[in-house]
């Protein structure tokens, strides 16, 4: 269940951005990425969660593990709140919507359009959607976006108690969430411009 | 599975879904023709079969282009690719509910088109067969194209150039089904290499879409 | 993915595949490019003169028969071409040799011309021929579907900004699109009966193509194999010299 | 110049088509190239100045 | 106002411009007309005008998506509207940068596909005189149907249906015009009501644009 | 030259976001407007742009005189800097684009595509576009989104030499930019539930 990362090198645009990256996950434990705009970190979540392959290095432990929470939400503007995470629920073999609901406050506009929401409360719904995968690791860019202080506190409260039940969390942030976590910041990781790790340009510098 | 299928089509039928719309360019394409070709009623039944099969190919063309973007617009497609469904199988459903809202209605339209173009009386249920038996390898393949081109931006009449050249084998058997079937001719063989064709296509495209969509997601 | 293992000790291939790298693979290009320009050179202004002024008329089609100098060379070449890109294609998505996906990228506008030419001196033989300039001949008609899929692929190519996806995606292309362009062949046989002559002028000696006009057309078409590798091989380096320019601005912009 | 009966339109023609469409394929691929050399060129000497 | 007609043209030839992907769309359909109809040359060379006319209309319509959408996307309409420029002179110039790289080509290319569909020799000259007075009505008349739609998300096909019905009388006397032509009747009449048309949509069309263009940048 | 606002309502989506209100602005001022999100700072730089019409109120010495710069850009990916910039000088009836290109330093970028500079350079080159366009009012919505320190000095030190000439500026931000200049926080503005100016749907409440 433990997500190793051992000597990773990712890549975007075909120039690597960060190299050399080693660390472990364990169930219960949260890891707070940080680093500056443009560092890297949503290209590392992206490799994580398989949808790029990395240059180099080993990812183990990912396989079926992994909820990802991109920039953007995913949502459908022309489904309702329940319709959108009934349909994750299904895709993710799930079938119990209302805890994610409660955790977010979201009962009270479960027959909204999810078009006629505010983007916090967009958010919320894209937030909720982690808890209907039943996956264990959750890799998260910048969830706190557009949300104000009491969602961010749900959505602190429902970190921890994923945390509790044995999951584990990856999130990339530029503010505080109130969670008492390990932080990696990926500044000293950043490649450097004789990094050789094979990007795909790699051949012809 | 089902759920997929399910939120597509709910989606397709909702406000701004796009249902009905490949419907309607079907329409006026045929109702365009005889102002293009002259309204001489004998000449309109020669090339009704032909221009059919065209039409509804243009149709499905044209509906092709929100097959896959909006849902990469909106990150639909980087979670379903995270998600437990393998991606072959997400595509084959996406062109199922394609097919269920573009080509099926196309197919039940055709024989009132057919009217408008005087289509000899013996061909309409060779039309509508082979309609049916086609339509479905245009909306794989158009799904392949969609894939391919799901990235680029305004990719949609890129992707009628990358498709039309894959669609003629199903053009050329399709048409042939129906216009021997309107001239009374045996449609058999036709309809055969029709329905070998999309047997073909239905199993092996899904392969080539999601590798084209895996590489465009990374 | 064969990228990711050892890099520390990168293997360095030698023999055929060394040439992946696209460094070696612009010295050998430079050295051998010369050599190749000017035999295509000799070799299509002999054939052509050759056929052109010293070769008799046929008995049935007149001076026409002059068209095939250029008719068949380029219509061998126009498949060749796209065999090629297939080929390439094939070790870019198996082996990852950026030089062969460029190589396929080079190669598709040689084979578009090489497509163009064939069916516009088809076309201007068809006239005195067969009366029209077109039919919808299987064989003519095929043709024109691999023009399609040639158009398709090079407007993939250019609409794509990443090299490497561009790269794959044209790959795949290049595949399905084979796969279909056989298929038309055979839907477009079912389809329609033939014009074309293929038999009566058969390169299949046996039948009668007279040596007079036999061994000039086998100059041409060996210029025209000695242009096409040429040309593929110079528009290669061509292609690898703007990726490398851009891979240097890019790693610029990103310091 | 041989004497090419009725069919001199069509056997000219043909050959100006073809050699015209090959000149410009070469044209275009030899412009091309060198205006990627010297981009290259260009681009490599800002990345070392002093190299 | 020749700084926007550059810039258009510019764009166009640049990598992604879309250059030519009307004309290959215009020459797909042509070429799958013959099977959709089947491959008899007299039948072709009946219906060759008419299919010319719908293909390069068709053509000409894919192509508008692309006409206001990109500048919409970046911010360059709302930019240009608060410029010297008024809307009207603006909304002309990209409709004439929209016919010179599409329906001039389109112009340009018909006879060569006239040849592929057996089109008679007497049409060519009044096939490319009627393309030559109808395309600027398309290109102007598609500017007004781009637009009304330009805020539409996937407004493509919602396009294409608000359009096509505008695009009626210009098909009619167009493809008559091509047809009186090619089968040796006199085709003056239709070719002045073409001219009529094109006239008149050119003078007035652009007030309409501008009017839909506003409202949609509000 | 002095731009007057009185009593303006202004309205987004159907309904009327700031009403009442009213300020002036004089050659060589330059006024900062703050807000929180979604308090409708954008709605009002569009309408005093021209893009839409106010609800009620009066705009005075705004015709032909003002330049705007909006979230997005209106760049070309496939134009190089140097068009970019020539496009709008021309499309402004100016000539002379170096001191746009200098005054934000792109002048070592002049021959780079568009698509491919950083979002930085993007926007100091949609912000030397202002330069290009002669125009006395500058009605500027976040400008200095994804600029680094050095960049927002440029920025500074443009707009001073700008109010210097005779120039005015309204700009939106929620940042410090360094200016001294007054500042108008349109929260006291924004419309009420009651608020009778006639929007859209005024006839349907
Ligand atoms: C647009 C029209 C035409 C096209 C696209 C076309 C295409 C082709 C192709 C693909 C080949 C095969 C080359 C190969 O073997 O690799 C070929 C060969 C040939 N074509 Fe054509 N052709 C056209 C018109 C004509 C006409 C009008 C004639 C003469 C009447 C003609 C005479 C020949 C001959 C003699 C050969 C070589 C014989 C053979 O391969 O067996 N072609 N053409
Ligand atoms: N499509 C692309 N093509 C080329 N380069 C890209 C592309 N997308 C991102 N980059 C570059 O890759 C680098 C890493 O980007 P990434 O999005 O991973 O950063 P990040 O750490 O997530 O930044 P942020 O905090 O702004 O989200 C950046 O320098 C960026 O400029
Ligand atoms: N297209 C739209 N349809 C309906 N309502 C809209 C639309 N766009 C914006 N709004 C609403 O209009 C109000 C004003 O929006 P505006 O963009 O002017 O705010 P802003 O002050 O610029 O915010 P920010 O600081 O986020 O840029 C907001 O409440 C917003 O929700
Ligand atoms: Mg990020
Ligand atoms: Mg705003």
């Amino acid at each position: 269940m433990t997500l190793t990362i051992r000597d990773l090198c990712v890549a975007r645009g075909g120039l690597p951005v960060l190299q050399g990256l080693s660390f472990t996950l364990a169930p219960g434990q949260a890891l707070i990425l940080r680093g500056p705009n443009g560092s890297g970190k949503t290209t590392l979540l992206r490799t994580l969660a398989g949808l790029q392959p990395p240059l180099a290095g080993q990812i183990d432990g990912a396989e079926e593990q992994i909820a990802y929470a991109a920039h953007s939400d995913g949502l459908k503007a022309m489904l309702s709140v329940r319709e959108n995470l009934t349909f994750w629920a299904d895709v993710f073999g799930q079938t119990d919507i209302a805890p994610a609901l409660d955790a977010f406050a979201l009962t009270p506009l479960i027959d909204r359009l999810a078009g006629t929401l505010s983007a916090g409360q967009k958010r919320r719904l894209g937030l909720a959607r982690l808890l209907v995968t039943g996956r264990s690791i959750w890799m998260l860019d910048e969830p706190t976006v557009s949300l104000d202080v009491d969602a961010v506190a749900q959505f602190a409260a429902a970190v921890r108690a994923h945390l509790r039940a044995g999951g584990a969390a990856l999130i990339a942030t530029h503010i505080d969430l109130g969670l008492e976590s390990e932080v990696l910041d990926v500044t000293p990781f950043r490649a450097t411009q004789d990094t050789r790790a094979g990007a795909s340009d790699e051949a012809f510098l | 599975m089902t759920a997929l299928l399910r939120r597509d089509l709910k989606l397709a039928v909702r406000a701004g879904g796009g249902f009905g719309l490949g419907l309607a360019f079907f329409l006026i394409v045929t109702v365009l023709v005889p102002f293009g070709v002259g309204p001489q009623s004998e000449l309109l039944s020669r090339i009704a079969p032909g221009i059919l099969w065209l039409g509804a190919l243009l149709a499905c063309l044209l509906s092709l282009d929100r097959l896959l973007a909006l849902d990469w617009e909106d990150g639909t497609l980087d979670l379903l690719a995270t998600s437990p469904l393998p991606l072959e199988a997400a595509l084959s459903i996406k062109a199922l509910a394609h097919w269920i809202t573009t080509g099926l209605p196309l197919v039940l339209a055709a024989p009132v088109l057919g009217i408008l173009l005087n289509l000899p009386t013996a061909g309409y249920g060779w039309l509508v067969l082979s309609l049916l038996l086609g339509t479905p390898a245009l909306s794989v393949i158009g799904t392949f194209g969609a894939a391919l081109t799901v990235g680029v931006k305004r990719g949609g009449l890129l992707m009628s150039l990358l498709v039309l050249p894959l669609y003629v084998p199903t053009l050329i058997f399709g048409a042939e089904a129906a216009r021997r079937g309107a001239t009374g001719m045996d449609p058999l063989t036709p309809l055969l290499m029709l329905a070998g064709i999309t047997a073909g296509v239905v199993a092996i495209m899904p392969f080539a879409s999601a590798a084209a969509l895996r590489v465009n997601l990374r | 993915m064969s990228m990711t293992e050892d890099t520390a000790t990168p293997k360095r291939p030698s023999g055929f595949w060394s040439y992946a790298n696209p460094v070696k693979f612009l010295g050998l290009s430079e050295r051998v490019l010369p050599a190749l320009w000017g035999l295509a050179a000799l070799s299509l202004i002999v054939g052509l003169i050759w056929g052109f002024f010293f070769t008799p008329d046929d008995f049935r089609q007149g001076s026409t028969v002059k068209i095939i100098y250029l008719h068949v060379p380029s219509a061998m070449m126009a498949i060749n071409a796209w065999v090629m890109m297939l080929v390439a294609s094939l070790i870019w998505l198996i082996r990852r040799h950026h030089v062969s996906a460029l190589a396929a990228k080079a190669a598709a506008p040689v084979g578009v011309v090489m497509t163009l030419i064939a069916l516009c001196t088809g076309a201007i033989w068809g006239q005195p021929m067969w009366g029209t300039w077109w039919a919808w001949d299987p064989r003519l008609t095929s043709f024109l579907i691999l023009f399609l899929f040639y158009l398709g692929y090079i407007a993939l190519w250019e609409a794509i900004e990443d090299p490497d996806t561009a790269a794959d995606l044209t790959s795949v292309l290049c595949l399905v699109g084979s796969v279909f362009a056989v298929l038309s062949r055979y839907a477009v046989n079912f389809w329609n009966q033939g014009l074309h002559q293929g038999a009566s002028l058969s390169l299949d000696k046996e039948e009668n193509v007279a040596d007079v006009f036999y061994i000039p057309l086998l100059v041409c078409i060996a210029g025209f194999v000695l242009l096409f590798l040429a040309l593929v091989l110079y528009r290669t380096g061509t292609e690898i010299r703007l990726r490398r320019t851009r891979a240097l601005q890019a790693r610029e912009a990103r310091l | 110049m041989p004497d090419l009966g009725k069919y001199a339109d069509a056997v000219l023609s043909a050959y100006g088509v073809s050699i015209l469409l090959l000149v410009l394929l070469v044209v275009l691929s030899l412009r091309q190239g060198r205006r990627a050399r010297r981009a290259l060129q260009d681009v490599e000497k800002r990345s070392k100045p002093n190299a």
